[in-house]
């Protein structure tokens, strides 16, 4: 069981997160749904470079080659994508502060009922 | 069999499950209080994996942990104040409870990792966890009253 | 007993991502993003990912949870003048 | 559009797409398997520049090129954000009257402060050699900076951040990564290529050839841009009201 689960966890992140992101009435609330559903995407590039009784490629306090070490690649994937995740939700609550500027209101709904 | 994993596994499954369920439901008063106390076994945690995995390298993680927890409960401290007037947070018993098993983790790993550089780095992390933990819990109970401004 | 932390950590990623979406009101999904940041930077350690564990943890910890309350403040501090 | 014809359809799509995903996941290979191709490169070529910090080396050595894209994507995002956070002609600026904060709390502010700015700059400073980098660093430092303003008030971190010296501090250290990379193509070989600076002892600070400057040039940037956007949001969730008092 174990050698799917952590796939099967990132899928289940991600569908509800965009189960969140699709019925949402606050779209701050969506933009907190939105980083849910990028952190599937950590938990999923992680599952894949991970090598059973491996330990971390940093060598700062460990002899190379003395012990077995998981995928650098991914790692450095997903350290560059946390941080500019963060500054993309930092965007997008700019622009939902920029709408409830200009129509008073974040709830979607309301948003779609007044035309320009 | 590792101890300090099985230690690991149960400090981070209890505290963080009891954390997660007490910042899920009740209200507001007491999810603060739960954001707060999530910080205090998370940093244990991590410190027993760092001795469990045999790599001190991790005990920079516990330490960026103990430096940034409080400073998140200050943020919702800070910006809660309306919200939390009316009924603020009581939570001394637990803080103090969560305080105390982090201290006997630290103490234990301190006499597990013997007298070196890397037992001043978890005393520090000890400290900045109970320190930190203690007074975010006394800024959410009223230690920063009418805020107005920022 | 590695797999046994991971697995651990897995299910409380998962509850804590599944709590944070079904939150309604932002200011309590913020809380819960805070607790889904260190339970997710849990889990990276486990995986033996401890640079992206280090950045969760300054991202998701302090930084994020700042940003939607500072977005909730603003866009209420309009919105209670007009009632 | 009612939301029950839009529940439905996210019913629909959402049950498809979990099919091919749990379908997909199955196909993978098992959690925890042996065979990483990428990895033990990746590993092999870091030892060989002397980069103790394999994902150092390949952010900033294999992959630097990659790393200038997600470099120009965060300082566009923070671009953004000011442009849209600006104070418009029908703003005005309330000065927030200053915030009374218990004993306690300000001196635990006070004292962990330079112990968080600290850590951030030994974060970014051994980004090549133990777990860390320019990314991280330059957000714990930026956070541990706006403590003040959480422990403190928010006059007292105005008077010790001027955001412009952030704005500009933010472009000159994006500069100075494409400046370095640059000094790769005027040194005859290719830009951005670790081939300048002698590898140094393996372990030491000054180990990596120009790893630890393509860090230290993320890790300024990135601390910047975060005091920047902080900095927009906090004046408009405190400073900045409509004209009309609205």
């Amino acid at each position: 069981m174990t050698d799917v689960l952590p796939y099967l966890v990132a899928v289940w992140i991600f569908l509800v997160g965009c189960y969140g992101l699709a019925t949402s009435r606050n779209l701050i609330h969506a933009v907190g749904c939105l980083s849910v559903c990028q952190s599937a995407t950590y938990v999923l590039l992680l599952a894949v470079g991970y090598r059973d009784g491996a330990t971390a490629p940093v060598f700062s306090d460990l002899e190379p080659g003395a012990r077995p070490v998981v995928d650098p690649v991914v790692q450095a994937l997903a350290l560059t994508d946390v941080v500019v995740g963060a500054t993309v939700t930092a965007l997008l609550l700019a622009l939902v502060i920029q709408v409830s500027k200009r129509h008073g209101t974040v709830d979607p709904d309301e948003l779609s009922e007044l035309r320009g | 069999m590792n101890g300090w994993l099985l230690a690991a596994t149960v400090v981070l499954g209890g505290g963080l499950g009891a954390t997660l369920w007490g910042v899920a439901t009740g209200p507001l008063r007491r999810r603060v209080v739960a954001q707060n106390l999530s910080t205090a076994p998370a940093c244990t945690g991590l410190i027993l994996l760092a001795q469990g995995y045999d790599r001190p390298a991790y005990v920079d993680l516990a330490l960026v942990l103990a430096l940034l927890g409080p400073v998140g409960t200050l943020v919702f401290a800070r910006l809660l104040t309306d919200e939390l007037a009316d009924d603020p947070p009581r939570a001394r018993g637990v803080t103090w409870a969560a305080a105390a098993l982090a201290a006997a983790v630290v103490l234990a790993l301190c006499v597990a990792v013997g007298p070196s550089r890397a037992t001043a780095k978890l005393l520090l992390v000890g400290a900045l966890l109970i320190g930190g933990n203690v007074i975010a819990s006394r800024a959410l109970s009223g230690g920063i009253a009418g805020v107005r401004g920022g | 007993m590695a797999d046994a932390v991971i697995v651990v950590a897995l299910l409380l990623v998962a509850g804590s991502a599944t709590v944070a979406v079904l939150v309604r009101d932002p200011v309590r999904q913020a809380l819960v993003l805070a607790v889904l940041g260190v339970v997710l930077a849990v889990l990276f350690t486990a995986v033996q990912a401890p640079d992206v564990a280090l950045s969760q943890l300054a991202v998701g910890g302090a930084l994020t949870p700042l940003l939607l309350l500072l977005a909730v403040r603003k866009v209420k501090r309009r919105k209670g003048r007009e009632r | 559009m009612n939301p029950r014809t839009r529940l439905g359809l996210v019913a629909v799509g959402g049950t498809g797409l979990a099919v091919l995903l749990v379908a997909a996941s199955l196909r993978l290979p098992d959690f925890g398997g042996d065979s990483h191709p990428y990895g033990d490169r990746a590993v092999r070529e870091s030892l060989a520049r002397h980069t103790a910090n394999t994902i150092a080396s390949v952010n900033f050595d294999q992959r630097a090129f990659d790393t200038l894209g997600e470099m120009t994507i965060l300082f566009a995002a923070v671009v953004g954000c000011v442009v849209l956070l600006r104070q418009t002609r029908d703003e005005h600026r309330a000065r927030p009257e200053p915030a009374d904060v218990a004993p306690p709390v300000r001196r635990y502010a006070l004292i962990v402060l330079p112990i968080a700015l600290a850590t951030g700059l030994y974060v970014i400073a051994h980004g090549q050699l133990s777990p860390g980098g320019g990314f991280q660093g330059g957000v714990v430092a930026a956070t541990a900076l706006h403590l003040l303003s959480l422990g403190a008030d928010y006059r007292a971190l105005e008077r010790i951040r001027p955001v412009g010296l952030y704005e500009v501090g933010d472009a000159v250290s994006a500069s100075a990564y494409v400046v370095t990379g640059l000094a790769g193509l005027v040194g005859g070989t290719a830009f951005l290529a670790n081939t300048l600076l002698p590898y140094g002892t393996f372990n030491t600070l000054s180990s990596g050839g120009t790893v630890p400057l393509l860090n230290a040039a993320v890790g300024m940037e990135v601390a910047c841009a975060v005091v920047v956007l902080l900095a927009r949001f906090l004046d408009q969730a405190v400073e900045i009201e409509e004209e009309s008092g609205k």
